[in-house]
């Protein structure tokens, strides 16, 4: 371990992370003694945290190289960098669709900004990390965040039931998570994952298959693959509406970033093992995700099955093992959480003072209801079920690519027929909003203009990248290659 | 002189126990988080042996920082039951099925 | 030999404590043998020379969590006969599962190459003078000052968390504000009405 | 020859045809009927001109293209003219009989509302037949074929509110479908062979193909050419109504009379005569075809000409001798005695154009009464359609020295001499004809001009081919009825004695000429081994003699046979027909249902048809396609999401449960398999 | 003429956006509007043909412009013979669309307009790209207007259509694309010139030829894969349904011609009994299926379906006629053939779900039963839809004759009996066409709304006109058509029987 003189210059990467912490400390303090009068100021605060961090991270995280930071606890790079940017502008614009959804609800309080804080935090950890150590704090300095969110709504037994859930759900991941751990640290003797990527080549002894298997499946069960998915669909319908949108965005570039760090890079030396293993989790998350969504009556359960469904794309980048897999594992990602933050972005500005709108009913007409609303969960709809001109049909194109490159002709087919599957269950969305009409009176959707504007830059960056999908590719790649 | 092999394998025993407590468990909430206690200490347990068998001491640090999230862990896990049981009225795990499909 | 005998004495305790935790009846008992565990266990890492830790799963689990824990089981008044476990007819098919996973593990580990590691070799023998929590504190607050940190805001989310999730303000209910009391100023409190005297007739 | 000239020809119906069909209401009926009348009439003089230059004149065989209708792969198809003396004698036959026709119908069609369309109609018919004969290439020949087509389907369905009318139509032009299926195929065979569509290059590769074969299973092949001849012949089959695909041409009768004479007897029936004897240099190579033709012929000549003797629509019966004599000409071409068939084709054109006419007449008279069982005795009433109608008659039984004879005496005697496969059959075939033919003939004559008034009584109508409706809609309702049965105008009457004339006269001038001399030269080719008219030629000695001789011939006395039987049956003991039809019960009535043909094909075959239709569509494409593969794809992806929807149980310990299999199964599998 | 292509594509779907902002409100400026870019359009393709190389088969008009650098793919776009005919009949059926919905669609009126300009944009995009990728994007984005045509403006069971159509198509195209990225990952770039000069192995050639073919023959659509064209051309509005019939299916014959033959010529060769048997499967049982339809709309359609057998048997007999003749002589007849089907059948099923629309539009059913006698109160309609049943049944004259009389001729140069049994159709189309024409349009008048119809308006007279002008046009004198195809088809003859092994 190189013994770097710590200096403040050599901590210029981590900006994103210092500056989190003590924004977090900020709003906690703000809050307490803001009190309940001054209600809007939390939010508006963060969100000015979040920007200023993102401005302090474009100024100053950017790193030419790959540095070790923290006694290589820490790794630099412009992946992380750039997947910083990212987690700062999702949050962001997650916070931004919530406020209305919060205030209604009478949950919008200090502590829920201070939970998506830590959790981004958590987020940075993960995507940072470059020590079994880290990574492990990260998954938990996340999780134990948004365990916390999803039962924020003290008067709901549904959040509770699915926070609960999730929390032991989640623990067994992590036990999991840590036994493999355990194993790979135990025969590689060492905690740094540029170690263990180092010192493991040759073929693979049992021992360490069993760590690996461990680690997938905790990894496998943050992503939400199939049989691990269990809590996704019930946590997202169970969570307040604007807690899904947190946990189905941000959250996932995280998980990807564990992935990519943890076995892509880490174990690396294991990528025919963990491929296989992955590919037929891939399968099975596939088939699921999109054959349960079909019969699914609520939106976000729906939704929820069908993030499962792209997470079998993502897991299939993987699958790739090559960077090109990564990159286009990475790419499918971002696509999918940009798509993610526009759909459950219109649920939050459709439900209202008592009405979720969480079920396929209550979209019956939306057209006639709200013609924008409708436009823009029509454009993420068919970008999720990959038809162009949407930037989703290039998030599975990549993937498809990749798969060809490696040489998975089975899993082509098999990505290829569900993805026609899924199609059907996103039309339907839109046939709901588009050739039913309004079912019964509902009450109007919400007019916050600022809101409105985002969600409707949303829809239009799905278009956009649709359009002109280099430079986000190319960005990816130089990522993923860095 | 006790050996690496049995000391891994009796935290594979607890931690099986801790998963069969987990899934076998039906009545009880707060069993299940006991359950995820036992669970991390199997994997304390392994890394304490490896940390030992290697001599290294970083496999030791681990155990402190999951002992520490651990604490932090239950915290929240026992806050969630009581939000749960304030709602619900009941700790039952078969209660916990509104959640479905 | 000595050591060898204390382990399975312990090791024996530690896993009829553990089933014991998964068949208690009675949570209370279940937290019980939980504790049993953890002291069994820390014993167990006593014998293996890592007294820190050890000493400090003790002092945390047996000491706050498990307390921590029987406090819910009783703040929460659970009706304890509804409790009663019930093992399903599925209950066979989770014992095996379990079991395979148990064979699973000690197949590798005892397996001929399962490791990679000498599985019958002991822990490295520690130098005299060597200090268990010495080796730690000096690394904890150098090399891992960057988890350290970490931990504290991990801390501070548990905290949070349990405060915004159990701390319930009902409405109606009246509390002084002590501070408020004391800063209050008497511009809040009298208005001085400025009245134009009484038009003389 | 000019080709602006020739151009001018079809072109001048096609304009005239648009006019009144697009301009109708602009130029009203009378400028319609001026128009058509003129550019037929001219059209009519310039073929003369063309007939004259060719005949007296000498002039070559005119070969050459219009304009390039398309290139596919160097395949050349044009448009263009081949102007020769078949089609010479086709064009003016074709011309001339239009313009009668067109005279008449100002007279027949005055009170119809479809007066103009139904102009536009029959010029565009001329253009069509014209471009038809004067082709020089299949491609044209199919397109005027196919155009002729679409003009009979509109004519037969002129009143298109009568079901019976749209119901015939419709039945032509499916029937005559059935023939182009052949017809087409015949042409893709010339193109296959020769890759090209000109008569020129498919006549010269003709004994090239000859020694062709077809494969048609792995291990049968037929001689190419035979498949080639028969293709096109069931082309003729259709467009001509022979056996089995006749059944179109009694039920056309439901158009109006003036297209049952131009269209239905005198010149687009005649087409696929036409057709085989222009193909004659490809025919001539085969004999199997040939035979087929030959065949298909004699059984058309006699069987349907049986049917006129039973019927009692007078135009049906016409219809039916249409059938018969068609049958006539088309043995004559299958013994290669083309010259005969056209020769009588074109006697035929004016005789049973004259017999439509005049029945058209009689029915006019009648008020649109078709049924002969209320006619008789009209003659006092209608001197000149009586006399015509005789005229008619006596040239279609054959007496000699009417134009009929020449012409069916040269087939019967072609076919006599003929040792074609088949050709005693189609010898007793024609010869017991002759006798039908003068049967159902004077039946018809004696039923409608002669005998007891019956037109007076309003006979209750019995018969299943009484069009009970088309009589009510009053589309073509002359006035009231009541009154003695009056001659027709002058509009009819002329066109009746302009064909007349022709009817006696044309045979005794042209049979030297046209059947025996040199007419066609080299427009129609016979290989000399084949050349049965030769041989009937060889002790001809001029028109007078060949007519004393027929007096001798049995031809003849078997017509006479057939006049006799019918005067005794219906004109002077009709109850013996009574008698005879109630004695061979069983024979009546297969002649009353027209041997079943109808009844198969709208009982059988339509059924049949529609059958396989609904159960393709209901049990294919909704059953297996939509139902078990699309929807049942759709319900199984449905019920297998509501299977593993029941796994997603909600309990949390199964939720354990399933991800500790899953970690149990990886580890398993991972580690048993490294 | 630079940029025409790009001026083709973007115009259409930027008046599409135009009027989409103005919205229903202004929907009098929205129709003008939609109306002028339909047919600046229209015109936009007379110098694009007038400027049209007869002598070459290379691409023209070409413009090349980076798009995504990583992949190789280009904003590439070039026309050739097989895609001028196409691009031209695709701008010409869109202006009868706009003038049909005029005064007929009342609800949403500026997204009915803007999806059919889109539409129109996409289709003319799919027809001129030069890259795979340009085209799969056209191709699969032209599906959500027509999704939503249906659905929204289409009958009582649009929902179930457009779902099928949705998917049925979807299902194909997404085998085509994986096929393309195979393809791509081999050759290096999506460019169609460099996938069709990529050496394949057979057995590369033979997934690559199913998976590409299950794209083509849903939309074709082909036999068995055909049954969401009837459901969907019986809901679809009368537009949607002259857009679904006139352009749509012809991606599918161009996507034969344009990838699978030059593409995968071993296999195709390989594989050609597969698509003739289909396609005379087509022929005949879609004959018979279309003989027993109530609605008029689905007899149009299944009529679709047996004619565009005859492009699918045009573009593939030329392997058997190489087969059997071992010559190429007159195997460019059966792609011309099929080409001028294309044509023709755009012409015709476009022109008769118009007469359908004109019919529907007065008495609002689709029902052969609710008809009769149509012609005694439109004579001047009667006459039209005559024309058109004609033209549908291949009377020669029409356009329809043309195609189907080239594809029968190199027919049966492979093999007398494709011929005969490809000629069926002479007999089954009359059948069923004009059993439609004898039940609506003849007879008496069958019910009161039958005698209170009311002859065309200008309107659909000036577009029925238009039609039959054209079907007579192509049917008389198809000699430009053919020329213009005449070398690409030659180049494209050459490269579909040489071999890639």
């Amino acid at each position: 371990m190189p013994a770097n003189p710590m200096t403040l210059e050599s901590l210029a990467p981590a900006i994103a992370e210092i500056w989190l912490i003590a924004a977090i400390c900020i709003v906690l303090l703000v809050d307490v003694f803001a009190g309940e009068r001054r209600r809007g100021l939390t939010p508006t605060l963060t969100l000015l945290a979040l920007a200023l961090g993102a401005a302090l991270t474009v100024q100053y995280g950017e790193v030419a190289r790959r540095t070790l930071l923290f006694e290589g606890l820490y790794v630099a790079d412009e992946l992380g960098w750039a997947l910083k940017l990212a987690g700062f502008l999702i949050v962001a614009v997650a916070l931004l669709y919530s406020r209305a959804y919060l205030e209604n609800r009478s949950i919008l309080r200090g502590e829920y900004y201070v939970l998506s804080l830590t959790a981004l935090l958590g987020i940075f950890v993960l995507v940072s990390a470059n020590s079994l150590l880290t990574l492990y704090i990260g998954v938990e300095l996340l999780a134990l965040s948004v365990y916390s969110m999803v039962a924020f709504d003290r008067d709901s037994g549904v959040s509770a039931e699915s926070a609960m859930k999730y929390f032991v759900l989640g623990a067994l991941a992590s036990g999991a998570l840590l036994y493999g751990m355990s194993l790979i640290y135990g025969l590689t003797g060492t905690l740094s994952l540029s170690e263990i990527a180092a010192r493991l080549h040759g073929p693979a002894n049992p021992g360490l298959i069993l760590g690996l298997t461990f680690i997938v499946v905790a990894v496998a069960f943050k992503l939400g693959a199939v049989p691990f998915h269990m809590w996704l669909p019930d946590v997202y319908e169970g969570a307040p509406t604007s807690v899904t949108l947190f946990i189905g965005t941000a959250p996932k570039i995280a998980y990807f970033a564990l992935a990519l760090r943890l076995l892509a890079y880490g174990l690396g030396g294991l990528v025919s093992e963990w491929s296989q293993m992955l590919a037929a989790l891939a399968v099975l998350t596939l088939i699921v995700g999109n054959v349960v969504a079909i019969v699914q009556t609520n939106l976000k359960r729906m939704l929820a099955y069908s993030t499962i469904a792209n997470i079998g794309f993502i897991v299939l980048g993987f699958v790739a093992g090559t960077p090109e897999g990564y990159s286009a594992a990475l790419y499918y990602t971002l696509v999918y959480v940009l798509v993610a933050l526009g759909s459950f972005g219109v649920i939050l500005l459709a439900a209202s003072k008592g009405f979720e709108a969480d079920r396929l009913d209550d979209y019956k007409g939306l057209y006639q209801r709200d013609p924008m609303l409708a436009l823009a969960m029509m454009v993420l709809m068919f970008s999720t079920a990959g038809v162009p001109p949407f930037v989703g049909f290039w998030a599975k194109l990549r993937i498809f690519q990749v798969l060809w490159e490696s040489n998975h002709l089975w899993l082509v087919v098999i990505a290829a027929a569900m993805s026609v599957v899924g199609a059907y269950y996103y039309l339907r969305v839109i046939k709901l909003m588009y050739f039913d009409p309004p079912a019964q009176a509902l009450p109007p959707t919400a007019r916050s203009t600022g809101v409105r504007f985002a969600l409707g830059l949303n829809a239009l960056a799905v278009l956009a990248l649709g359009l002109l999908p280099g430079p986000l590719l190319d960005l990816c790649a130089r990522l993923i290659h860095s | 002189m006790i050996t690496l092999g049995q000391l891994l394998t009796l935290s594979g025993i607890v931690f099986s126990l801790a998963v069969a407590g987990i899934f076998l468990n039906r009545k009880n909430v707060i069993l299940l988080l006991m359950c995820v206690e036992l669970l991390l200490l199997a994997a304390n347990f392994n890394f304490i042996a490896f940390s030992r068998y290697l001599n290294d001491i970083n496999g030791q640090v681990f155990v402190f920082f999951i002992l520490t999230v651990a604490a932090a862990e239950s915290a929240i896990g026992l806050a969630i039951l009581v939000v749960l049981f304030r709602e619900r009225r009941s700790i039952n795990v078969e209660d916990l099925n509104t959640l479905k499909g | 030999m000595l050591i060898q005998v204390l382990f399975h004495l312990f090791a024996a305790i530690l896993v009829l404590a553990a089933l014991g935790v998964i068949t208690a009846r009675n949570p209370v008992y279940s937290a019980l043998a939980l504790v049993m565990c953890f002291v069994t266990s820390a014993a167990i890492w006593l014998l293996i020379e890592a007294e820190f830790l050890a000493v400090v799963l003790v002092l945390v689990y047996v000491g706050a969590v498990m307390v921590l824990f029987l406090f819910v089981v009783m703040m929460l008044d659970i009706n304890l006969t509804e409790l009663r476990r019930g093992f399903t007819r599925f209950a066979w098919l989770g014992w095996l599962t379990a079991l395979a996973v148990i064979v699973e593990i000690a197949g590798v580990v005892w397996a001929r190459s399962g490791l990679g590691l000498d599985a019958h070799r002991g822990v490295a023998p520690v130098p005299a003078g060597y200090s268990n929590t010495l080796a730690l504190g000096s690394v904890l607050y150098t090399r891992y000052a960057y988890p350290f940190e970490l931990a504290a805001v991990l801390l501070l989310v548990a905290i949070v968390a349990a405060i915004s999730l159990t701390m319930r303000r009902r409405t109606g209910y009246k509390q002084q504000d002590i501070s408020r009391q004391v800063a209050v100023r008497r511009e809040d409190r009298v208005r001085l009405v400025k009245m134009d005297a009484e038009k003389r007739p | 020859m000019n080709p602006t000239l020739l151009l001018a020809i079809p072109l001048l119906p096609l304009v005239a045809a648009i006019v009144a069909g697009l301009g109708g209401r602009l130029i009203g009926r009378g400028g319609a009927h001026t128009v058509t009348c003129l550019a037929v009439g001219a059209s009519c003089v310039l073929s003369v001109m063309v007939l004259k230059q060719m005949w007296w004149d000498g002039a070559p065989t005119y070969d050459g293209p219009v304009y390039t209708w398309l290139v596919s792969d160097s395949m050349h198809m044009q448009v263009g003219f081949l102007i020769d003396r078949l089609t010479a004698l086709m064009i003016t036959v074709v011309t001339f009989v239009s313009l009668c026709v067109h005279v008449y119908t100002i007279g027949y069609m005055a009170d119809d509302p479809g007066y103009t369309r139904f102009f536009s109609y029959i010029s565009l018919f001329t253009f069509s037949m014209l471009m038809l004969v004067m082709a020089n290439n299949f491609m044209q020949l199919f397109f005027g074929w196919e155009a002729v087509g679409l003009v009979s389907y509109l004519l037969i369905g002129f009143w298109y509110t009568r079901p019976s009318a749209i119901f015939a139509n419709l039945k032509a032009f499916i029937v005559n479908r059935v023939g182009d299926f052949g017809f087409v195929l015949g042409i893709a065979g010339i193109a296959y062979y020769t890759y090209s569509l000109d008569y020129r290059d498919a006549f010269a590769a003709a004994p090239h193909i000859a020694l062709a074969a077809v494969p048609l299973t792995a291990t049968t092949s037929v001689n190419a050419l035979a498949l080639i001849c028969i293709c096109l012949f069931v082309g003729a089959m259709g467009k001509s109504a022979q056996v089995p695909l006749h059944v179109w041409l009694p039920d056309s009768m439901e158009g109006p009379t003036p297209i049952s004479a131009l269209i239905h007897a005198a010149t687009m029936v005649t087409a696929g005569i036409f057709m085989v004897a222009r193909m004659s240099p490809l025919f001539e190579y085969s004999d199997s075809a040939l035979s087929v033709v030959m065949v298909v012929g004699a059984l058309t000549a006699f069987f349907m000409g049986l049917l006129g003797v039973v019927n009692n629509d007078i135009k049906r019966v016409i219809a039916y001798s249409t059938l018969s004599q068609l049958g006539y000409m088309t043995v004559a071409l299958g013994v290669s005695a083309y010259g005969a068939a056209i020769f009588h084709l074109m006697t035929h054109a004016f005789f049973k154009a004259l017999l439509f006419l005049a029945a058209g007449s009689v029915i006019i008279a009648l008020h649109h009464e078709q049924d002969m069982r209320r006619m008789g005795g009209l003659a006092r009433y209608m001197p000149i359609t009586t006399v015509t109608c005789w005229i008619g008659a006596l040239a279609l039984i054959g007496t000699p020295f009417f134009s009929g004879f020449y012409s069916k005496d040269a087939i019967i005697e072609a076919v006599g001499e003929s040792h074609r496969r088949g050709a005693g059959f189609a010898y007793l075939c024609v010869l017991l004809g002759v006798f039908v033919t003068a049967l159902y003939t004077f039946r018809l004559l004696f039923l409608t001009f002669h005998g007891p008034e019956r037109f007076r009584a309003a006979a209750p109508h019995s018969e299943a081919d009484d069009h009970e409706g088309a009589h009510q809609d009053g589309h073509d309702d002359h006035g009231g009825h009541g009154g003695d049965p009056q001659e027709s105008p002058w509009v009819v009457t002329v066109p009746l004695i302009a064909l007349a004339i022709p009817s006696v006269l044309i045979g005794a001038f042209t049979v030297a000429p046209v059947l025996f001399g040199s007419y066609f030269g080299h427009s129609i080719f016979v290989l000399p081994a084949n050349d049965v008219t030769a041989r009937v030629g060889e002790d001809f000695g001029g028109a007078l003699s060949f007519a004393l001789h027929g007096l001798l011939k049995p031809p003849f006395w078997f017509a006479a046979a057939g006049v006799a039987t019918a005067w005794l049956f219906f004109l002077k003991r009709p109850e013996l027909a009574d008698r005879a039809a109630r004695r061979f019960r069983l024979a009546y009535r297969i002649l009353c249902e027209k041997y079943y043909f109808d009844w198969f094909n709208e009982k059988i075959l339509a059924a049949l048809t529609r059958g396989i239709g609904v159960g393709l569509w209901k049990g294919g494409d909704q059953g297996v396609i939509d139902g078990a593969m699309v929807n049942g794809t759709a319900e199984g992806i449905g019920w297998f999401g509501g299977v593993l929807r029941r796994v997603q149980s909600g309990y949390l310990y199964s939720y354990a449960f399933w991800m500790v299999i899953g970690l149990a199964a990886l580890l398993g599998w991972y580690l048993t398999h490294p | 003429m630079p940029h025409i292509l790009s001026i083709l594509i973007w115009l259409p779907i930027t008046a599409g956006i135009a009027i989409l902002l103005l919205g229903d409100r202004q929907i009098g400026a929205g129709r003008w509007l939609a109306l002028i870019a339909s047919l600046v359009t229209l015109a936009l393709t007379v110098p694009l043909w007038a400027h049209f190389d007869t002598a070459t088969a290379a691409l023209q008009f070409i413009e090349k412009l980076p798009w995504i650098p990583r992949f190789q793919a280009y904003y590439a776009l070039g026309i050739d013979g097989i895609s001028l005919p196409l691009i031209v009949l695709t701008a010409f059926m869109t202006v009868p669309v706009v003038i049909a919905g005029w005064t007929v669609i009342e609800s949403r009126p500026a997204q009915y307009y803007a999806a059919f300009l889109i539409m129109e944009g996409l289709m003319i995009g799919v027809f001129s790209a030069s890259d795979a990728l340009l085209f799969y994007f056209f191709w699969e984005a032209m599906l959500i207007p027509m999704f939503l045509i249906i659905g929204i403006w289409g009958g009582p069971r649009r929902v179930y259509a457009t779902i099928k159509f949705f998917l049925y198509t979807f299902l194909g195209s997404v085998f085509m694309l994986a096929a393309l990225i195979y393809m791509y990952v081999k050759a290096g770039d999506y460019s169609i010139a460099s996938l069709q000069a990529l050496p394949l192995t057979l057995l590369e050639q033979r997934w690559i030829f199913l998976a590409l073919m299950l794209a083509f023959a849903v939309k074709v659509p082909m036999f068995p894969v055909h049954t969401w064209l009837p459901d969907a051309h019986v809901e679809a509005p009368t537009g949607g349904s002259v857009i679904l019939a006139a352009i749509m299916l012809k991606m599918g014959g161009y996507g034969f011609l344009r990838f699978s033959l030059p593409i995968a010529p071993d296999a195709s060769r390989e594989l050609d009994l597969l698509v003739i048997a289909l396609s005379l499967i087509a022929v005949i049982y879609i004959g018979f299926v279309a003989l027993v339809q109530q609605d008029m709309k689905k007899l149009i359609a299944y009529s679709s379906i047996a004619h565009m057998g005859f492009v699918t048997l045009g573009a593939f007999v030329i392997y058997e006629i190489v087969a059997a003749t071992h010559r190429t002589q007159g195997a460019g007849m059966g792609l011309d053939g099929a080409m001028v089907q294309m044509i023709s059948h755009g012409l015709i099923s476009g022109a008769l779900f118009l007469c359908v629309g004109v019919l529907y539009d007065r008495v609002h059913s689709r029902q052969i039963a609710d008809y009769g006698g149509v012609v005694n109160t439109m004579p001047v309609f009667a006459t039209f839809m005559v024309l058109f049943a004609l033209a549908n049944t291949g009377l020669p004259g029409t356009s329809g004759f043309v195609g189907e009389f080239l594809v029968i001729i190199a027919s049966f140069r492979a093999s007398f009996w494709y011929a005969a049994l490809a000629a069926v159709t002479l007999i089954l189309g009359a059948c069923y066409t004009l059993w439609l024409v004898k039940r609506v349009v003849f007879g008496a008048v069958a019910n009161p709304k039958v005698a209170a119809l009311e002859d065309l308006n200008p309107r659909e007279l000036v577009v029925l006109g238009a039609l039959a002008a054209a079907v007579l046009l192509v049917g008389i004198w198809p000699a430009p058509l053919l020329k213009v195809m005449q070398p690409t088809i030659h180049h494209l003859l050459t490269q579909a029987i040489a071999t890639k092994l």
